[in-house]
Order: structure tokens, then C-alpha cells, then sequence
């Protein structure tokens, strides 16, 4: 964990709004693990004044090229432009400079090698699915459920097949894959492989459907959630959720950027779950 | 970028405020360093010149439901609602972690009832590790219709009074800059007893999501920091140094080296820095390298010489 | 970038204040604009709200020293000193200007004395195409040791009250936001007989140069303007608009539609946009075309259905 | 004067810290006076929150390329980088959009045509002399004393005489030309052309000896001042400087951005003259 000056190394349009960017990352290599956030340092001048959470999409190695004796280390972000802070983002160059601090939180649980893993998300929800999925088709057979309003949604299939994942897609306005909600796959899949443990990433009310037919269901689940982060590192309070047996008077507030961003759907009181994140482009 | 070194000299950097003698004037302001723990993989907490906590209440606080924090134009609006461990967990759990440092650490506390200030004072009275309470006067006092102390002169002088007669340890008061006029919450402050004050805490401040026309925080209302609130605070800083004789930590959008200078210049004896903390963990160790490198550019020997040098 | 328009409807941007009906609900706030004239090549007076004009006195006044302004973060310091040509060559020579457009004029004006504020609005009450008075209450009051008007809730009610016998125009009373409860200055000035409230005048502030150690303002302290102080004026209308009958125009930092939303949502009937003319001559324009597309985008027929519509 | 929405065609260094930029801007070239400035808009996003007052360094056409039918007019700017607006701009490339308001202010008057002219100038108050140089060329003679500090102050020297002008170095280090302060080098002239009238932009002290001298000798002078300013149209009452006559009691405030930057010397108050452009950097 730490804070890293760095520079862009490439950063493109991969689905209308959806862009990729690689950054070099001495050290993400070894570290990161699937789930875990940078907090991500648009330019050092203002705006915007807080740094914007990222998941890992990947971490890997560049080959050693001639100027440089070692291979270089990198992560890969996958970012949506929603608001002040994606739109500058979407115009940095190679060379940039940048800072990631991180890798923060707590990640994925890898859960038990040989057993049938499901992975449900969409959108932006499928970045920090592709790290864990990397890590689990060694030993394990994975199922990915992609979902999303519309066809720009469903980002990275190609990605994610090569890996040797099973990938579905639906869209609700059918515009790829089946039409409708992610959910009637999830039931569908569970009834068939019903011991498979669930790993879900996505908007709110997607992820309340799923912890909705996990519960029902007795099927294990990790969510990540997304939450208003200033610091990123459990200072600041601002990005908390409830967890388990909240109440009032024995508050379990657990901060999403050091307890999460994933997290057990058992360690979290569903009843009380809000949705913190506003509308389209949060605060300005 | 680092500009050429007029010469080798090392200034001075050390201060004293009510006593406590600071490495330099730089420490965190409450809340947003946490209870230095979080901080500590990024920072070295034996550079600063002190640690200053979340702030504690008597028991554990739950806070305020989310969102509890939003961005604004080169600041952030928080409510967190005070959630901390309480008093006696931090004691605990807390002021163990921090002993290993050599870093005087200040504690910040807030109670909603004169009383309740008083006890939690107490308590921490005879930790040893804790080199001074920060009192929190920003707080609702539920005994008097939610009326905040530190906007009632006379609610402030009886919290502090009480405070004062039940704490040994040096006492510095927080003042809020949501006042007509902060010299009589100040000198209300000494005159109850306060060694040091420190300001300011945040300006109440409010911003609404135009699409589905909710506040942006569930509390509606919430406190503004960050660099945009800078002038308000110098302006606050400079009338208080000039209305009381006790020290005065000077707070308010504070992220460079140039920021805490502007407090010094027209008085500070220390400066806390909040929200530069959350965009860059880094950010009080390049103030304290950026004030020692403008001590020896401009010649200052002594950082203390540069206190109070406002020219009118 | 001009997002696909969901229907063609022209939604209505009429709004009434005090009886002054409006086109739309943006206007210039006093001081930025200066007379109206300064404007005119670059934005067709004719397409606004309403024009303010600079603050008026009895008598010219000269102003303060240089240095007058500041920029600070995302904000501007002002100590301007209410420089003005003075009420009767404004007659004379602005009014004729203005008098060309169809637009309302809204004078603003101010005095040092009770008496001087209502000798101001007596003068200014047989002018024809004055539309209504903007009364400045941020001025300190000479007689009473220089007490500003506005922090001063029995100074606003008295000074307003001798303003509302002077005149039969529509009086909007501006308030200051340096104050500890700005309800109180509200109901005093409402009370006292204020058509519509205005909110807010800047925030007091101060700014130094570091090399120099002198204030970057002649003045020493100055007003804060623009996006920096947005959020506090939006919490402050808020509060205005609960505490009030009468129509509250808002201002504070709007530089887009989006600014000027926020403050129609909290239940200002009206906005006026400052600093932002300075930034770009043609930001009012942009924001009523930019109100008339959200209008449009949400299916808002009417803007005034949109006003107080903050969902708590 | 209009605010011209538009981009960046160039922006080079000339001189270590100086940049002359070129800017596209039809309808500059028959309307731009000498002396008069633009407020420069640097981007669309803060910070920095001001437009920037620049004066015209010369206003001029491309000819028309295969591309475009008409010959496009544009303008340019020299400045210098001294805080936070500049640092922006020196990153500023080709294509760039940013805006200008202007042309703004009263320029220099060329006054009477075959009459000697000494121009006065140092580092970036070369800019607006330039411009007045290519007009007066055309009828007089004109000599260009340039001075600062040290030898980067001097700038478009070749430019200068490109266009016929006698130009005299000084600098305060020696460091190029005749050492020492440029007024020494303004007396010996005046006293060989007693009849000249002088044109001066530069630093406040400089400007203030050059009137002194000037003053002593009943020698016509015309000055271009710098001011705070931060609407550049008249509004804010930012920008003033005391007008001759001025009094307490009988205010005469002059605003340099309507009623100078350029100024005749008699029009204004020496005695209470304020340098209101304070050290380096102004305000942040
Ligand atoms: C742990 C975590 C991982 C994330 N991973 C990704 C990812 O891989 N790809 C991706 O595109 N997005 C991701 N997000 C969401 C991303 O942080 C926001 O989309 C981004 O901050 C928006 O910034 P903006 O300036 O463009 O939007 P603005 O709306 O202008 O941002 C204003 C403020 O709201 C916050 N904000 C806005 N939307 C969100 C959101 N959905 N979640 C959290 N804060 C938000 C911003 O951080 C900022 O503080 C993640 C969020 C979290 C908490
Ligand atoms: C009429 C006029 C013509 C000018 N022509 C030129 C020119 O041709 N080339 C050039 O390099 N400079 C010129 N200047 C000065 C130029 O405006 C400043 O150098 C520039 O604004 C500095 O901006 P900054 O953000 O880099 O500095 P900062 O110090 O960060 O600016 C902060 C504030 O101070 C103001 N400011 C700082 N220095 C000056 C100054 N010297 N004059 C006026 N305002 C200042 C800025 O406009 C801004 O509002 C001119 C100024 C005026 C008034
Ligand atoms: C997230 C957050 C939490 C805060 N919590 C406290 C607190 O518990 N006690 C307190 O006295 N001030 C608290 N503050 C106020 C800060 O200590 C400081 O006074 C204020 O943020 C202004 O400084 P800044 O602009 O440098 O952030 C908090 C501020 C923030 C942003
Ligand atoms: C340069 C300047 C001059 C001003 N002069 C006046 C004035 O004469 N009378 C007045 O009531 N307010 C005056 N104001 C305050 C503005 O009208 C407005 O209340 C304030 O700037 C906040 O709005 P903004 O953030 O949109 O600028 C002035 C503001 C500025 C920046
Ligand atoms: S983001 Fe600050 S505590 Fe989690
Ligand atoms: S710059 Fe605003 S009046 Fe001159």
C-alpha cells in the first residue's frame, strides 16, 4: 500500500463511453488481489479535488524492451465517463502523469479450488469479475452472467472467453444476448449447478436481486460494493454500509474502503442497504 | 522543480503551543487522519508535529446515514456525523497503537450535553500519551433545543469552564466559522480557561442532486472544507489572533506549503491540515519540506520569526 | 454536445417577483455588471430576467485603494468599496441608458446612515423604468461604530422599515451571509416590509502574499465570490426560503444551469449570477438556454413547477 | 469586441520563460489598435477561475491554404510565465480551444506622423510596442530603448529591427547591451532629440522614472499601465488608478481597462501612483 507517482501507458475507447487505460504500477504485480481499488489521482492541479476509486481490472507484466533491463509492471483500469472526474480522465495521454494509491481493501475470497463458481455483473461491475476469474479458472469451473440495459453494457466478452469462461449475456432491452433481467439466468444456472458459490459486481438493485435469491437459496455470495469515497483508507468515514445486526443504538457502520469493497452477504444488514451512490454523475 | 538553495542553513522548525513543544507546526485536523493508524503506511507519524484524532464522544457515536460526503467545487461537503469508538475504546484500543510514536498526540472530543463534555475530558485526563484535548464546540447541544455551543458565546463559556475544572491536560478549543462574529466566541473561550484555540471547522454548507432533486447527503446539511474555504479561514484566523493572547491553530484548506504560511503569516502558531490529507496522504510532509525550503530561500532562521509578520 | 431534445415543447420560463414580472428567472447580481452598458456588446440585454445595477449611494463614492481584487481557489476576493457614480448621476446618465430596454432594471443601493438609505430610495421612487430596489443592508452603519446593517437583526428592521415608508417600488432586501442565523436577518427584514429577499453577498475573506507578508487587498479584507462559496449559498437559501413568505431570489457561484437549478429547487424564485459574467460575458445566456434544456429533458412545462420542489 | 470561441495555432518558447503563442481570430486584423489587450480565457474548466489580461503582440493573416478559401486572420501574445494561469497556457498546443474577449481598451496614439518617437520598453512590455512600431515605421522614425534585468528580458530584438527600428540595449547585470538602467540611455537620447515623444510599457518602477524624466522636460509621453483586472469590460471597478486631479473628496478613478491600459502621462496621478501588481506571482 502506497502511493505511487506514476504515467499513463496507454489509454483507449473499448465500448462507446467504456474506456481501458494501463498504467505502470511497480509493485501491483505481486500485491493486488482481485477486488481490491485504487484511489486514482486524476492530474495533481484541481478539479477534481478528490482522488475517484477504481477497481483492478488486471495486473501483469510488460516485456523487457531495450531501454529498460527489467520488464515493467502494470495495472489495467476499465472506467465509464459519468461525470467531471472520467471526462478528464478520458483525455489523458501516454506519459501522463498519474498516482494510484493502493492496492486498498479487502478483495475476493478465492472460496474452495474444484467447486462451481458463478460470476454475475455488469457493466463496470465486470472489472474487478475479470481478476478473480484469471485467478480462478486454474482450478475451477466459472460461469460469468453479464447484464446490462443495453448492448454498450456488456463489455470485455471476448476477454473474459478466452480465459476459458463460460460467459451469458442478457440486456433488457434484448439487444444482446437474451432480453431481459441477468437474474432469470442466475435461477436458471443455480437450479442447475444449486452447490455453485456466487461472486456478484454491478448496480445496486442488481446486486440486491442476487443477495435476494442467494438468501433464499442458502448459495454462499461475495458482493463488491461501490460507495462515495474521499479517502479510500478508513479516515474519513464518508463511504460506510451497515453491517450486520445495525441498529440504532449498537450501530455496525463497516467502511466499505477497508472492510470491503467486498464482502461476505452475510457480514451486511440487507434490510437497511441504500443505495449510496446518487444517480448519474454524483456530486459536482 | 525543486529551486536552487540560497544556503545550507536548517532552519528551526519547532513551536510550542499551551505548552506542548511541536517538531514543527504541521498535524492533521480531527477526522481526517482517523486515529493515525490509516495514515501510517504513507506517512512517517514521527515527522509531524503532532497527531490529532477523530473526534471521541462518551460512547460509541453511529453517525449519519449515507451519502455522507459529496464533492463541490474545490471542496467536499461532509456529515459524517461524529461516528467514533467512544471514548474508552479509543483509550483502549487506540491511544495503544499511537504510543509507539514519539509524536505528542491531541485528542478531539465533542459531547451534546455540558456534562457530557466534562466527563469525556475526565476520562482522558490521567491517559498518559494524550498531550492535549482539542474540544469540538461545533456540536449540538441537546439540553438547549440543539442550539450549537459554539455559536452561543455564553454556551460556550459554561461548557469550557466545566471542561477546564475537570481536565489537567493543556485545552485547545475548536471554534466553528458559522458566527457574526468569531472575537466573542474566542475571547469567551479564554476567558473560561482555554490554553490554545484552533479554527476552523467547517462552514455549513449544502449541495442538491438536480435529477431526482435530493440533497446530496442524507443530512441535508453538511460542513464545507477543502481549498475553497481557505480566505474565509485566513480572514477568521487573523481577527481571532488579534481579539485573544492565547496560541491559535490556524485550519482551512490548507494543502501546500504556501497555504499554511498565508496562517503563520498572519498569526497561527500551528496549522492542522484536513481534507489535503484525503488527496494526498503525502500532503503534510511535503508542507513541512515546503516550509523548511521557504525558510531557507527567504532567510528565516526560525520559523517562529515568521509567525505574526503580517504587514499592514 | 447538445444532447437530443426529448420533445419540442417550449417549456415556460416566466417567473414573478414582487409583483415585477420576469421573463426568465436570471438576472445579473449588483457589482458585476456594472450599469448594464458595460455588457451590451457582448449579450443582448433584452434576453434577461431582470438587469441589476452596481450599488448606488447619496453621494459618488470613490472607492478603495488597490490592489481591489484577488483570485483565490475557484473564488475571487473583492474590497471593491462600493465605487458608484452616486443616485443622481445614475439618474441621469444610466437610467437613460437602460431606459432603451425592455427589461426590468432592479436597482441596488445602499447608505452608511438609516437616513442616507432612505434619502437613496426616495430619490430613486419617482424614476421611471426603475422596476424595483435591491436594498445592500452589507454596509457598516457609520452611527453605530460601524456594525454592518445586516448582522444586526434590529438595525436591518429599522433600516428597512424607513426604506419601505420612502418608496412605493418593490423593495428586495439583500442579505449578508456572515451572520450566525441568517432566519433572524430574514424575518427582521420580511417583517420590516421587504417585498423579496436576496441572497447571498459575499462572504468575507482575506488572502496574503506570502513574499510580501502583506494582504493582497488594499483593504486588508475583502468579499468572497464565486463557485468556491457556492454550497453555502445554497444551504443559506434554504433556510431563507423556510423561514419566509416572501419570493427569495438566490446567488452565490452559479456559473451554469446547473448552479442555477440547485438554488429553484431549495425554492429561490429567481437567481442572479455574479463573478461568472467575468468569466464568461456570456454565461447568462448560456444558463437560461441551458435551464430551457433541462426543462425540456424532464418534461418541466412550466419552470415555476420546478421551483421548491427539494425532496427532503 | 466580441468573445471569440477559438484555438491555439502555435505556442513556442522564445526566450527562457517567455512564450509567443498564435491564436486564430478572424476580425482582429483590421480592428486591433497597438496597446490594446484581450482577456484570455485558458480553458474551459477551472482553475484558473479570471481570464488573463494580454496585451496584442501583432495582429495578422495566414494566406489561404488549399483547405480553406479565405486567408485566416489571427493574433498573437508574448508572455511570460509567472503563476498559475500561465503555467497552464505554456502546456497549451495546436488545436486547443480558448477564447478571447477583445479587442479591449484605448490603445497608444500614433500622434503626428514624421516626428521622432522613442519607445521605452522592458521584458514583456515589449509586447504592445511592437505593434505600435509596425504602425509608426510606415511615417517616422522610431528608436526602441529596451531594458531589464538581465539578458532573457530581451526579447524580439531581430523582430524589432526587422522592421526598421533603431534599437539600444541595457540591461542592470550587463549582462547584454550597456550595462545599467535603461533610463540613462533614454536621457542621452532625449537630450540629442529634444522633440521626440516617448511610448512606455514595462515594469511600475521603470515607468514611474521614465515619467519623472520625461516630465522635467515637457517631453509628450504616452504609458501603458497593468492593473488586477477581472472583467476587463468596465464592470468590476477592479482594475482602477487614480486619474490627475484626484482627491479623497473628488475621486477621479480611471480604469485602466476601459479608459487606458494605454494612458497619456498627464492624464494621471503620479504622486499617488500604486504599483498594484504586487511582487511575483499576484494572487492564488
Ligand atoms: C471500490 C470502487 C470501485 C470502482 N470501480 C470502478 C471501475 O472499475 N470502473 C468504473 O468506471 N467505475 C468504478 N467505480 C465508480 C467510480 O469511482 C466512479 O464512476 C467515479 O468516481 C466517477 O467520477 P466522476 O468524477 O467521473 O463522476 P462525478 O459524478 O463527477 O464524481 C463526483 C463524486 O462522486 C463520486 N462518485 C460518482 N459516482 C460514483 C460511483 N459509482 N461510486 C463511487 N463514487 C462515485 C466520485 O468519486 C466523486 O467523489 C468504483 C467505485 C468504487 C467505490
Ligand atoms: C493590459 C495588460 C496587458 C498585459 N500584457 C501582457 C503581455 O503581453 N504579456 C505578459 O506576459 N503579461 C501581460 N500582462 C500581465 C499578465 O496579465 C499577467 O502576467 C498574467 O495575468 C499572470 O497570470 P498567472 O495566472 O500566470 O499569474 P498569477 O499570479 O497566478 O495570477 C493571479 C492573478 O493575478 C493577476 N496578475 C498577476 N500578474 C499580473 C500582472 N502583471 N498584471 C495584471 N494582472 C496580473 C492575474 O491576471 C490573476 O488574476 C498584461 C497585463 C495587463 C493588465
Ligand atoms: C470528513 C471530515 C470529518 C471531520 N470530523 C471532525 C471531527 O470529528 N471533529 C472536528 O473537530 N472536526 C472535524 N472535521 C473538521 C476538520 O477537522 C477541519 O476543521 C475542516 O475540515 C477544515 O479543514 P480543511 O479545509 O483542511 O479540511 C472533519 C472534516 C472532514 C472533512
Ligand atoms: C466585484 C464585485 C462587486 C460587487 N459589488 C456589489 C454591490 O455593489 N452591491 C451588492 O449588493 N453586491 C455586490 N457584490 C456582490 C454580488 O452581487 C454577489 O452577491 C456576490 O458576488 C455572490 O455572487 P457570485 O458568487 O455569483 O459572484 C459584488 C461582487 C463582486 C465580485
Ligand atoms: S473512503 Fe474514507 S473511510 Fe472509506
Ligand atoms: S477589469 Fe473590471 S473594471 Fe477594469
Amino acid at each position: 500500500m502506497k502511493n505511487l507517482k506514476t504515467i499513463v501507458l496507454s489509454n483507449q475507447e473499448i465500448s462507446p463511453g467504456y474506456f481501458r487505460m494501463k498504467i505502470l504500477a511497480p509493485g501491483y504485480n505481486n500485491t493486488a488481489k482481485p477486488g481490491q481499488f485504487v484511489m486514482f489521482r486524476v492530474q495533481r492541479s484541481l478539479p477534481p479535488l478528490l482522488r475517484r476509486p477504481f477497481g483492478i481490472f488486471r495486473a501483469g507484466f510488460m516485456p523487457a524492451d531495450c531501454d529498460s533491463m527489467q520488464p515493467k509492471e502494470f495495472i489495467e483500469l476499465i472506467y465509464k465517463v459519468v461525470g467531471s472526474g472520467t471526462e478528464i480522465m478520458q483525455r489523458l495521454h501516454q506519459g501522463d502523469p498519474v498516482e494510484l494509491l493502493g492496492p486498498l481493501g479487502e478483495g475476493f475470497d478465492l472460496g474452495v479450488a474444484e467447486e462451481e463458481k458463478i460470476l454475475v455483473g455488469g457493466g463496470i461491475g465486470l472489472v474487478p469479475l475479470y481478476m478473480l476469474a484469471e485467478r480462478m479458472v486454474e482450478t475451477s469451473r466459472v460461469r460469468l452472467l453479464m447484464g446490462g440495459r443495453t448492448r454498450d453494457d456488456i463489455i470485455m466478452v471476448t476477454e473474459f472467453e478466452r480465459l476459458g469462461v463460460e460467459t451469458y449475456v442478457s440486456t433488457e432491452d434484448g439487444s444482446l444476448g437474451e432480453g431481459g433481467m441477468i437474474t432469470q439466468v442466475l435461477k436458471r444456472k443455480l437450479d442447475k449447478f444449486p452447490k455453485s458459490t456466487v461472486f456478484a459486481c454491478g448496480p445496486m438493485p442488481m446486486i440486491d436481486a442476487v443477495q435476494k435469491i442467494c438468501f433464499e437459496r442458502g448459495t454462499p455470495l461475495q458482493v463488491s460494493l461501490e460507495a462515495l469515497m474521499a479517502c479510500g483508507v478508513g479516515a474519513c468515514l464518508g463511504c460506510v454500509v451497515k453491517g450486520a445486526g445495525h441498529t440504532e443504538v449498537e450501530p455496525r457502520y463497516l467502511c466499505t474502503c477497508t472492510s470491503g469493497p467486498v464482502f461476505n452477504a452475510e457480514n451486511l444488514d440487507w434490510n437497511k442497504i441504500e443505495v449510496t451512490v446518487v444517480g448519474s454523475g454524483g456530486c459536482k | 522543480m525543486i529551486k536552487p538553495v540560497k544556503n545550507e542553513m536548517q532552519p528551526k522548525m519547532a513551536v510550542e503551543i499551551a505548552g506542548i513543544k511541536l517538531k514543527n507546526p504541521i498535524m492533521p485536523a480531527s477526522g481526517t487522519f482517523g486515529y493515525g493508524e490509516e495514515y501510517a503506511p504513507y506517512l512517517d507519524l514521527n515527522s509531524l508535529g503532532a497527531i490529532v484524532t477523530k473526534g471521541l464522544s462518551l460512547k460509541p457515536k453511529a453517525g449519519n446515514n449515507t451519502p455522507r460526503i459529496c464533492e463541490t467545487v474545490s471542496g467536499m461537503l461532509n456529515a459524517i456525523g461524529l461516528q467514533n469508538v467512544g471514548v474508552d475504546a479509543f483509550i483502549k484500543y487506540k491511544m495503544a497503537y499511537l504510543e509507539q510514536y514519539s509524536t505528542p498526540v491531541i485528542v478531539n472530543f465533542f459531547g451534546n450535553t455540558q456534562d457530557e463534555y466534562g466527563e469525556v475530558a475526565a476520562r482522558l485526563d490521567d491517559v498518559p500519551g494524550v498531550a492535549a484535548l482539542e474540544m469540538n464546540i461545533s456540536c449540538p447541544n441537546v439540553k438547549h433545543g440543539g442550539i450549537i455551543f459554539g455559536t452561543d458565546p455564553r454556551a460556550a463559556f459554561a461548557a469550557v469552564s466545566l471542561v477546564r475544572k475537570r481536565t489537567s491536560k493543556p485545552l485547545i478549543v475548536k471554534l466553528t466559522p458559522n458566527v457574526t462574529d468569531i472575537q466573542i466566541t474566542a475571547r469567551a473561550a479564554e476567558d473560561a480557561g482555554a490554553d490554545a484555540l484552533s479554527l476552523i471547522n467547517t462552514l455549513t454548507g449544502m449541495a442538491v442532486d438536480v435529477k431526482t432533486r435530493k440533497p446530496r447527503l442524507a443530512n441535508i446539511i453538511g460542513g464545507l472544507s477543502g481549498p475553497a474555504i481557505r480566505p474565509i479561514a485566513v480572514r477568521l484566523v487573523h481577527q481571532v489572533v488579534q481579539a485573544v493572547k492565547v496560541p491559535v491553530i490556524g485550519i482551512g484548506g490548507i494543502s501546500r506549503a504556501m497555504d499554511a504560511l498565508e496562517f503563520l503569516i498572519v498569526g497561527a502558531r500551528a496549522v492542522q491540515v484536513g481534507t489535503a490529507n484525503f488527496v494526498d496522504p503525502n500532503a503534510m510532509a511535503t508542507i513541512i519540506a515546503g516550509l523548511e525550503e521557504f525558510c531557507r530561500e527567504e532567510g528565516v532562521a526560525d520559523i517562529n520569526d515568521l509567525i505574526g509578520t503580517l504587514e499592514l
